[in-house]
């Protein structure tokens, strides 16, 4: 029961803590600062890092006998696995100038996936879906508004892609005013999207003085 | 050298980048390649948490430097060091249970978790054999061990029960990841309820077509979320001939779906567009600035 | 494609070696896969014949199918880069022998400025390349566009700052601005302390940025990268210290609040455009244009398809509904 | 005039300050605003009340896809929603995509089951539950909480053709076979196509999304609670007819509360964030009345 306690009292002070910053840089906020940097670095290097990643994905499967428990422990070692790790250890020749260039290796092998990954996916799930949302019946029978409401999706994909185009000036009677129209969409959506999202802030700061009203200072039940 | 520094990265990243296109598109005719497409990523999420160590090396050399040259405010640098390694430690031990611990023996006292998942409560092993299902058999007891009147016997899975020493390094561990880690950050995400307000006060402010097109849609969908939306509706409909379409939660969904979304179909296709084009940039090493340079 | 165009003498043997090498071990290891499977698939066979008395069809099927070597489904995917390839190469090539336009991008323009500006007011530019890991493409785009800024405060003498939320790309980021200053010939203005970790954790490393911009007050921001929540509390509160902000990211539901907050914002795709626009370098520029001709082709595929799905809907159009529908097909 | 321009410089410290008491007052002193039920909310409440496609005694499924971030936005509608699957004498079985999910099943149900049981005899009196309720419900034969599995859509794609594989146990450890909510008549292993409605409530990938890739599979009716940000990306599964209903955020909440006449977290929740809201809009029209001003008195001094 003390830890819940202790557990309340320190969550209540953190809190107020961070919510000086509104007011002014202070000493109360950079305290708060500097141990929520401090504990979430760490958090992240031991729980996330050591015990979430590199156990389960890489020493369990190298070393089952040490590092898994229950029926993994009896599984063959994925020996492949060393290469991401070796790779890995490359990288902290970070830590000395004249061979820092050996960790140019990890990097080149990171970007290498990832871009390649990027070329693909990108436009498998992305940008194709999004194409063929934009193709829609211009005319829906007997539903004048559902039309209209069509138009007003495939011009403003249209006009908005031609906003993106970087090798043309935006200017000219077509140009330039097709770019505009593109222009309004966008703004059109930037406002709603803010606007919308507003709901979903305000129910957090509900939740906090929710918190400190009732879990802390039990004012409300 | 050169070779070694320059040309070698350009080639690994080449060949990885071909893999993993290739991979995409081999069918099932080809499984040891198909099988990379999944591989490769895991890999590189081990790869990346080494360079962990760099980080963590990072944190401390600038804050202890702080320290040692006591230059002004370092004591909040002593504070984040504290927390730092306290964090990590708690986490590395309480995260290793029951790695270093041996299995429960019967009539031992330990410790389980409470229902609120801070605190701890004593219980003794009455039976230490799994049974079909896992669990041991537990009593629950007081401090002094003995055994709580009105509660009965239960089963636990045994990881969960932890020596007094874990579940104190559990406890403190608990009030740093709770007390401070969690709250700070639900304060720290629920700040953007007052930054939302102040960025709509100053920047929502009808300079041009342009931002007024902006406004006006932020508030009509702010205006729809909310009942005063539905009770504006009510006021509009007596509006003749076009008074009863006005319904605000109507217009703000319509303008979800349709202009709205238009628009961020546009800015997707566009980005995506620049994804692959920079990807492939740095595929083929026209783009090689983050391997810094020759030296 | 650079490597290509001026390759290495040692380049092309050693590439084709290991293409060679790589290619025979996987078409090894896929008929070392097969033929297990066939035995496999064998014993199982007559495995069910002594139970059952015969299947017959079981064994007369091929035990080993002629599984395709290329997933047809995403055929439309491939259509796509190669067109984007060529494109791109086409004007590459172009590009080289005339100068190629690219419209003004003013969040661009004003980079420069803004790092003056710090200079002048005798205070800082902080730069961040966004949240996320150095596998996301806007961090890379992010992490280049800083090696541009990187030459500008070594050339103005600006003090920058770049607190890091990632520890991967900490330490690219220290190389390609250690590489900026050599160019510019000031590696002793160089301090990779300031290009330092902070957390991986989201608000945490928000905490951290907004305290360092109260204190620091730098004069100027940059956000170019991957931005989740924590945009508008970046955005706002360097505004509150009165920092010129320039943002950019390619994430829909962030943007609206960079437009809000800050004097100028990328959207989208100009992100991607940043690394052509400031360097001028011909290849880039030609690889932009590619991506403008890829768009035309969209928006094209967008045109026709629309008409042709209207078209069919209608009464005289029934016609074209096959063709609408394996249109559609494609893009699946 | 003059206050109007001495209000464009206003410090925002006191924007700030009114957003904060906008949320702190309605939390002390709470009173009531109207909530009216939106179409999305409505229809999901109509769907769950309508006898012909969900008779008493249906199994229905909930995936819970959040963790504690977005607990104040979608924990309100889960537990308006069991409660209401319980006053119609359905039977919720929860799952879970996200790690924690399994929690916070939990606390929802652990909630909802105290809600229905204590307001047992008032709406028994008031006739508003459905004929085969009983006073007091039990976990694996009225409800169940199956907890966390891992694989997403492969997990989804395993729960069409069979629960008891992929779910062995509950999340506290009970064998599942044997347990009185699975049972079929015919004696058939329980799967997807015996769940009469499928809820996911989504805070961002992995939710509702999940089963919508796997309709083809399943075609079971969906419906989604979501976070509010998540709502425009959503509305286009109800447009296209995926989804028969949605509730978003916490207004979402409170209008479901509303229909099960049940007022709880969401509707306490929308007068502070109907307040902010309107504090938020008046800040943006002052804003405009101090632009407007602003240029007037400069077009003065230029004439």
């Amino acid at each position: 029961m003390t830890t819940l306690l202790i557990t309340t009292w320190v969550g209540a002070l953190i809190t107020l803590c961070c919510f000086t910053f509104l007011i002014k840089d202070n000493p109360f906020y950079r305290f708060a600062e500097h141990l929520f940097v401090g504990v979430s670095a760490g958090y992240y290097l031991s729980t996330i890092s050591f015990h979430q990643v590199l156990k389960p994905n890489l020493l369990a499967k190298i070393w089952p006998t040490y590092f898994a428990s229950g029926t993994a422990a009896e599984a063959t070692p994925e020996y492949i696995l060393i290469i991401p790790g070796l790779l890995g250890l490359l990288m902290l020749f970070r830590f000395s100038s004249n061979l820092s260039w050996v960790s140019r290796f990890t990097v080149a092998f990171v970007m290498g996936v990832s871009t390649g990954i990027a070329v693909v996916t990108s436009a498998e799930q992305y940008l194709i879906p999004q194409v063929k949302k934009a193709i829609v019946p211009l005319i829906v029978s007997g539903d004048y508004f559902g039309s209209f409401s069509n138009l007003v999706l495939v011009v403003g994909t249209v006009a908005c892609l031609f906003y993106f185009f970087f090798s043309t000036e935006h200017r000219g009677p077509v140009f330039g005013n097709v770019a505009k129209v593109g222009i309004w969409y966008l703004m059109i959506s930037f406002g709603a999207a803010f606007g919308a999202t507003v709901m979903g802030r305000i129910s957090l700061l509900i939740g906090r003085f929710n918190f400190l009203l009732s879990d802390w200072l039990h004012l409300i039940k | 050298m050169i070779f070694l520094k320059r040309t070698l990265p350009l080639i690994i990243t080449f060949i990885t980048g071909m893999i993993m296109i290739v991979a995409f598109f081999s069918g099932e005719g080809l499984p040891s390649i198909k099988s990379l497409e999944s591989t490769l990523p895991k890999w590189i999420q081990i790869i990346m948490t080494f360079t962990m160590v760099l980080g963590a090396f990072s944190l401390l050399r600038i804050n202890l430097q702080k320290i040692s040259r006591k230059a002004d405010g370092w004591g909040y640098s002593l504070v984040l060091i504290i927390g730092f390694l306290s964090m990590a430690f708690l986490g590395l031990i309480t995260g290793s249970w029951p790695m270093f611990d041996k299995p429960l023996t019967k009539g031992e006292i330990y410790y389980v978790l409470c229902e609120d998942n801070v605190s701890a409560r004593p219980i003794r092993v009455i039976d230490n054999v799994k049974d079909k299902e896992g669990k041991i058999k537990v009593e629950y007891v007081d401090d002094k061990g003995e055994k709580l009147a009105d509660t009965e016997s239960a089963m636990i899975p045994p990881d969960t029960a932890r020596t007094r020493i874990m579940s104190y390094a559990n406890s403190m561990q608990q009030i740093l990841f709770v007390g401070v880690f969690k709250n700070a950050q639900s304060t720290m995400f629920s700040l953007l309820a007052f930054f939302v307000a102040s960025a709509s006060f100053r920047a929502f402010r009808i300079k041009s077509k342009e931002a007024g097109l902006l406004m006006g849609s932020a508030f009509i969908v702010m205006l729809g979320n909310v009942s005063i939306g539905s009770l504006v509706s009510q006021i509009l409909a007596y509006i003749p001939v076009i008074g009863p379409y006005l319904n605000i939660a109507d217009i703000k969904e319509w303008i979800m779906t349709y202009p709205s979304s238009a628009a961020q179909s546009a800015i997707l296709i566009g980005a995506m567009l620049g994804y692959i084009s920079a990807s492939m940039k740095i595929i083929f090493g026209v783009e090689r600035s983050h391997l810094g340079g020759e030296g | 494609m650079s490597i290509f165009r001026r390759p290495p003498r040692s380049f092309v043997p050693i590439l084709a070696l290991i293409l060679c090498a790589l290619s025979m071990s996987f078409l090894m290891a896929d008929q070392t896969v097969k033929s297990t499977v066939t035995e496999h698939r064998q014993g199982e066979a007559a495995l069910c014949c002594s139970d059952h008395g015969t299947t017959a069809e079981l064994a007369a099927k091929p035990a080993a199918e002629a599984k395709p070597w290329f997933a047809k489904e995403r055929k439309t995917v491939l259509i796509i880069i190669v067109l984007l390839l060529l494109f791109v190469s086409y004007f590459t090539f172009h590009a080289q022998r005339k100068d190629l336009f690219i419209r003004r991008i003013s969040g661009l323009s004003a980079l420069e400025d803004a790092v003056g500006r710090a200079t002048e007011m005798g205070r800082g530019v902080m730069y961040i390349p966004g949240i996320m890991d150095m596998d996301d493409i806007q961090t890379i785009a992010g992490v280049t566009i800083m090696g541009h800024v990187a030459k500008k405060t070594a050339e103005y003498d600006a003090a920058l700052y770049a607190p890091m939320t990632r520890s991967f790309v900490m330490s690219v980021a220290q190389e390609v601005v250690k590489q900026a200053y050599l160019e510019k010939g000031r590696l002793d203005a160089f301090r990779p302390d300031r290009i330092n970790y902070l957390t991986d954790d989201q608000f945490g490393f928000v905490a951290g940025v907004g305290g360092i911009m109260m204190r620091e007050k730098p004069a100027a921001c940059f956000y170019l990268g991957t931005f989740y929540a924590e945009s508008l509390i970046l955005a706002e509160t360097g505004n509150s210290v009165g920092a010129i902000q320039i943002a950019g990211t390619a994430e829909p539901s962030q943007i609206p609040f960079f437009v809000a907050a800050c004097d100028y914002t990328l959207i989208g795709e100009e992100l991607f455009a940043a690394s052509a626009y400031l360097s001028k370098n011909p290849r880039e520029v030609g690889s932009l244009k590619g991506q403008d001709m890829l768009k035309l082709v969209i928006i094209a595929v967008t045109i026709v398809g629309t008409l042709l799905v209207t078209i069919s809907e209608t009464e005289f159009g029934k016609g074209l509904t096959p063709l609408a529908e394996s249109f559609m097909q494609y893009l699946k | 005039m003059n206050i109007f321009i001495k209000l464009k410089n206003l410090d925002r410290r006191w924007v700030f300050l009114f957003v904060a008491l906008s949320v702190i007052i309605p939390l002390l002193f709470p009173f009531a605003l109207p909530v009216v039920p939106t179409k999305s909310v409505a229809n999901l409440h109509k769907f769950i009340e309508n006898t012909e496609a969900l008779p008493e005694g249906t199994r229905c499924f909930l995936s819970f896809d959040f963790d504690p971030a977005s607990e104040p936005e979608l924990k309100p509608s889960a537990v308006a929603i069991l409660v209401h699957m319980f006053r119609r004498n359905l039977k919720p079985i929860c799952g879970a995509n996200w790690p924690v999910g399994g929690e916070m099943a939990e606390v929802a149900l652990v909630e909802a089951a105290n809600a229905y049981m204590s307001t047992y005899d008032d709406m028994k009196a008031q006739g508003k539950l459905a004929p085969g309720c009983k006073p007091i419900i039990e976990r694996g034969v009225d409800y169940v909480n199956l907890g966390y599995k891992t694989g997403a859509i492969i997990h989804v794609k395993a729960l069409c053709n069979d629960f008891m594989y992929p779910y062995p146990q509950d999340r506290d450890g009970n064998s599942t076979a044997e347990m009185a909510i699975f049972a079929n008549p015919d004696g058939r292993r329980f799967a997807m196509s015996d769940v009469g409605l499928i809820i996911s409530f989504t805070a961002g990938t992995g939710g509702i999304e999940t089963f919508i890739s796997m309709a083809g599979e399943h075609k079971r009716p969906m419906a989604a609670g979501c976070t509010s940000v998540n709502i425009p990306r959503f509305t286009t599964y109800l447009q296209s007819g995926q989804l028969v209903g949605m509730t978003g955020g916490l207004p979402g909440a409170a209008e479901y509360e509303t229909l099960i006449e049940r007022p709880g977290k969401g509707c306490a929740g929308m007068t502070p964030q109907s307040i902010a809201h309107l504090v938020i809009m008046l800040f943006i029209i002052f804003g405009n009345l101090a632009y407007i001003a602003e240029q007037r008195n400069e077009a003065k001094k230029k004439g």
